[in-house]
């Protein structure tokens, strides 16, 4: 990857960082209700996905998945905006983190079903064939997803009818609180799995946002060109609990420290140094980064709440909510 | 076309004349390919449409239905079949949590026009897992409109308007009903989704009833006229919309309410009718409110239990003849 | 045990006490064990009972319930969590067509002694598939009881009585009332199920409430005193058996019946009640029956939005005193 | 195999074709109503696994069950009385064709939604590890099944848990109508599944009640040992359409006549001959098969219809069904 991009995409990590940073500090402050999945720590598998995908391909996710929704596309803002319940948020505040969502850019949703959003993805690739289009379509999950029933039809769907789909696993090593290895038969619960689908299954470091790129471009090529679905699965780990109630104390210390050390970030960083990028660019990145994220804070902030009444709308394509006549 | 049509016609009648009409209805289920269908409601499909757009699948609800939602959010109208309605419990998060939340979890930014056809109701003998009337699961959810016809031109123009609607439809077809016939409707017929029907009129007692409870229901006002008890049957059509309109104007005119539900008494869909003219139609009410259910059990296989479980003209007439005596 | 005990701690305690009865009842579940589970509502069994009896899933739950079932057939008390009560969706097949039905299909040759226990309803900013009240689904299924208890001595009593029922038993545990607190029940204490509780007198109109609904009526109660009025307030405490002796009986001295439901009003569980009501207690009723019910929209995330959709005491008290001006 | 106990398993797979032969005649006399699924053709899966399983271990079948039901101990009779909805049926004329139980002898069900027994075979078999027996559970089930997320489910599950649980497919090349390699990802839809689980997954031929035999006994040895569950993928075919109104006219001729060729009665036959059985000894077999079956007719065609109020008991465990108080 040449520097200007990889700088790019360093950036968008950052910005992905700081906005999960002041999630968290406004959730401190009681102005974020509900629950916040952070995706910190992630950020490589989406940026890096995302810059190896098309503008009008589809991308599926998680409740983590404030990563996915701005590497897709959503501004810090719009994304504040909905966590904080204003009106101009991404999903008009009726979503939430676990549901950030930007179909205009191919964003088609945060899911917070456990493997729900996984035939949803083949059913977007099926209807991309069906239109003569090229897209493709990514589905985000987690290490957990892999052991449940919609994973396992969803890529025997995709693969029998050989849809251009990418399912991306981010093995995080922990569902929950309990470590994916006590739940799982397989030692990568993805990619392990690719042979009960005769598809491929690889593995690459998630925290890397270069390998990342790299091999969901060599998926979605071949996909785009016919030959099928793949799975990839990421390695990584989160910087926080679960979600915000958790202080995820049943992780080893050494193996918290071990992946700290392997952030992303710190990853990019020193891929940006070998390039000869110098320090100066990347601080100024970092700033660029920074100060998108506090106007972001600010701007939410000021941003108006809902009307209650719109409570009652969009449930029907004609913006009403009337069950009866 | 012929003079008379059944209704298992009308299920692929409806959907070829939509395919017809726009390339982006694709239909997708287990066998309704070259096979036509468990029940033949698919017939022809295959023939006249072909591979790409008439789909075979695995036995995969969950898959089924989730790939028809990423299509319909994406530009395509999928007609989804679940085989048997008691088996929408296999695919129950699609049809409970994600299609009929996806808009509005989204602000709006999605819609979901797609339709799952499924083969609904009991009687022929086919035991707990494979006789439910399970309409009354859908309407449990906020987001899903509800359709269940009652005869073949009602279940072309009904499908219809699933297919076109920009909302996701559960579209129950009824197993009972399928070899029954009909005047075929004529091109382009289109059934609204939310109107209920009067089918009979009658000004002593307001009968409400869907699907193959509608014959139930007509058969029974047919013997209550010989004892001098006029009976008005509404069609319900649809469960959402549904058209309390319809059935609160009928009350003004007699009084008297009952529902007429295949589906269990405990959950079932006339209990939220009878709450809503208990409210709104409170002051038109002559004597109590009576539903005519299934009984809250499973279904057994035999016929003589079956019977015993599910509402039959002998229950709605001696029903109605007690509360007209009232 | 302390004076005070949360209705968290209540759930924990509730399942304890069964395992030291009987070494038949074990626990499984997402993250239940060393975790003690996502909301801490089994914290402390798994240092007390050890892994053999409190055993943690992969994220499975059609495999979680499915087992439970094979487990209750041969021999054991299966307590299976489902996280959310949202996520019955996921294995609702289990729910609808094979725990309720097995011993029905098979003529009575086996039982189903399990509880699936599992976080119900909103309030808390969880968005649309974290949130829902979804005791109304399972009211669908004749063959399930259905248990959702309101203080924390209700929620021993009846984990009791769910845990020792030779049937299966859904319970819901409501995410709202987590925290609240109540005096901690004696030992041995069993709430029999299907046996509702007049939780307050009042001679001018009849709340019937659940969970975390049953608050919410209490407090609207004490506003209505204020205007003079007097509101009875009963608990259903279940939904199946479902305790209409109890309604019946407090409707004969009011004459009005509110239904404060946070299930959506479309097929919801006050339908059900209402529907018996008009029928049999037809006679008893001086106004229209109202419902306060959950909107009929998926649950919206931001608090503003939520509260426009949940009951609350606001719209109990307008819907009272509006039903007490008829 | 010895060759009585071989000639005993041949006799036992008589009596569920002429049972089958029986009820299909009835369905045509209008005796058998609602709808069934001809096992024939399939025998020796049933007889050949049960032949291998202790009276104590747990049976899960499907709709297509009625020789899981009668290897596992239900008699011709029991089981017609059933399918012609008479009160003395196996479930007293509640269950049906599709739901043949006999709890008694450890036959725990036919389930009708596909692959919906899995995890409670899993949970029979978990159950059993609690109690501290050396129980097994066996769930059988077809090719289509395989698709299911439920398999997935119940798979990985009885993996983690070490479960002493044998998932035994039943491989007739079909779901209804449409050929399982249509629709699935993998060449043997069970086998190729195994390592996606970690645990064994082998073939045999499913019309060879010897080798079926054989194979199951090893692979329950192994999980009574707690080695562990297995899968197994028996390959067979089904002499009749699907259900009772299916011809089967989607099946190539061919290959209806190869498989016809492959009559596990005959298989048995001539491993009979091989033993030194003498024909009479087997013509002695069928004839008594005929006679059972032939005087269950007579006896279910004579027993009574069942009481229509009988439909609203045992939906409790008390005997009651009523939901209100
Ligand atoms: C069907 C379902 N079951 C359970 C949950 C609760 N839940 C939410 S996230 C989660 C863990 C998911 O783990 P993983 O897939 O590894 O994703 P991660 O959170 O680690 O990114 C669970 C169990 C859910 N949302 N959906
Ligand atoms: C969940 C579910 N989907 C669909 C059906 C309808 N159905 C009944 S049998 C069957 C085919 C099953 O094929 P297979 O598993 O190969 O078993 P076989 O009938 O060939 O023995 C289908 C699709 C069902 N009963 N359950
Ligand atoms: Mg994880
Ligand atoms: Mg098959």
């Amino acid at each position: 990857m040449e520097a200007p991009e990889l700088l790019a995409l360093y950036e968008q990590m950052v910005v992905v960082r700081r906005t999960e940073k002041a999630a968290h500090d406004l959730f401190l402050q009681g102005l974020v209700k509900g629950t916040t999945h952070l995706a910190a720590g992630h950020e490589a598998i989406a940026v890096g996905a995302s810059a190896a995908l098309r503008p009008d391909d589809y991308v599926f996710a998680t409740y983590r998945g404030h990563h996915h929704a701005m590497a897709r596309g959503a501004t810090p803002e719009e994304c504040l905006a909905e966590l904080m319940s204003r009106a101009t948020g991404l999903c008009g505040a009726k979503g939430g983190s676990m549901h950030l969502t930007k179909a205009a850019t191919g964003m088609l949703g945060s899911y917070a079903i456990v493997g729900a959003h996984l035939p949803m993805a083949a059913g977007a690739a099926w209807s991309a064939r069906l239109r003569g289009t090229d897209q493709i379509a990514v589905a985000f999950f987690g290490d957990g997803a892999t052991n449940i029933g919609a994973f396992h039809e969803a890529l025997n769907l995709a693969a029998v009818w050989k849809l251009p789909v990418l399912f991306v696993c981010e093995n995080n090593l922990y569902m929950e609180y309990t470590p994916i290895a006590d739940v799982t038969a397989v030692a990568r619960p993805a990619a392990d799995r690719a042979p009960a689908y005769n598809i491929p299954g690889e593995s690459v470091d998630g925290n890397d946002v270069v390998a990342v790129r790299d091999a969901v471009a060599a998926l979605a090529r071949r996909a785009r060109a016919g030959d099928g679905p793949a799975l990839l699965e990421a390695a990584t780990y989160r910087h926080f609990g679960h979600s915000r109630s958790d202080p995820a104390t049943y992780r080893p210390a050494e193996e918290v420290e071990r992946w700290l050390k392997h952030d992303p970030l710190d990853i990019a960083r020193g891929r940006l140094t070998e390039l000869g990028v110098p320090e100066d660019a990347v601080t100024a990145a970092d700033e660029r980064a920074l100060d998108v994220v506090q106007k972001a804070v600010e701007a939410a902030r000021n941003a108006p709440a809902p009307d209650p009444d719109a409570a009652l709308t969009d449930v029907w394509a004609d913006g009403g909510g009337a069950w009866r006549t | 076309m012929a003079d008379v049509i059944s209704y298992r016609e009308a299920v692929a009648e409806g959907i070829a004349r939509e395919m017809r009409r726009d390339a982006a209805v694709v239909c997708l289920g287990e066998d309704i390919g070259a096979a036509g269908g468990v029940f033949k409601t698919t017939a022809g499909l295959f023939e006249e449409f072909g591979p790409r757009r008439v789909w075979d699948t695995p036995i995969s609800e969950q898959a089924i239905v989730g790939a028809a939602m990423g299509a319909a959010m994406t530009g395509m109208r999928p007609v989804a079949e679940i085989m048997f309605s008691d088996f929408l419990a296999c695919c129950w998060d699609y049809l409970a949590n994600e299609i009929p939340k996806v808009r509005y979890m989204t602000g709006g930014q999605v819609t979901v026009p797609l339709v799952v056809r499924t083969a609904n109701g009991g009687g022929l003998g086919f035991g707990a897992q494979h006789s439910q009337a399970t309409e009354n699961w859908a309407l449990t959810v906020p987001g899903l409109k509800i359709a269940a016809p009652a005869t073949p031109a009602d279940v072309i123009g009904m499908m219809a308007a699933a297919i076109r609607s920009d909302d996701p439809v559960v579209f129950f077809e009824h197993k009972g009903l399928l070899a029954s016939k009909g005047p075929p409707p004529p091109p382009d017929h289109v059934v609204e989704l939310g109107r209920a029907a009067v089918v009979r009129e009658g000004a002593d007692v307001t009968l409400v009833a869907l699907a193959a409870m509608v014959p139930v229901a007509l058969r029974a006002a047919a013997r209550l006229a010989e004892d001098g008890i006029e009976a008005e049957v509404v069609d319900l059509r649809c469960l959402v919309p549904l058209d309390m309109s319809t059935v609160l104007a009928s009350l003004a005119r007699t009084s008297r309410l009952v529902t007429v539900e295949e589906n269990p008494y405990q959950g079932g869909w006339g209990a939220t009718v009878v709450s809503v003219v208990a409210d709104e139609g409170f002051g038109l009410l002559d004597a109590p409110v009576r539903r005519v259910a299934g009984e809250c059990v499973p279904l057994p296989f035999a016929d003589a239990l079956e019977e015993r479980v599910i509402p039959t003209v002998d229950k709605v007439v001696t029903t109605v003849r007690d509360l007209t005596a009232y």
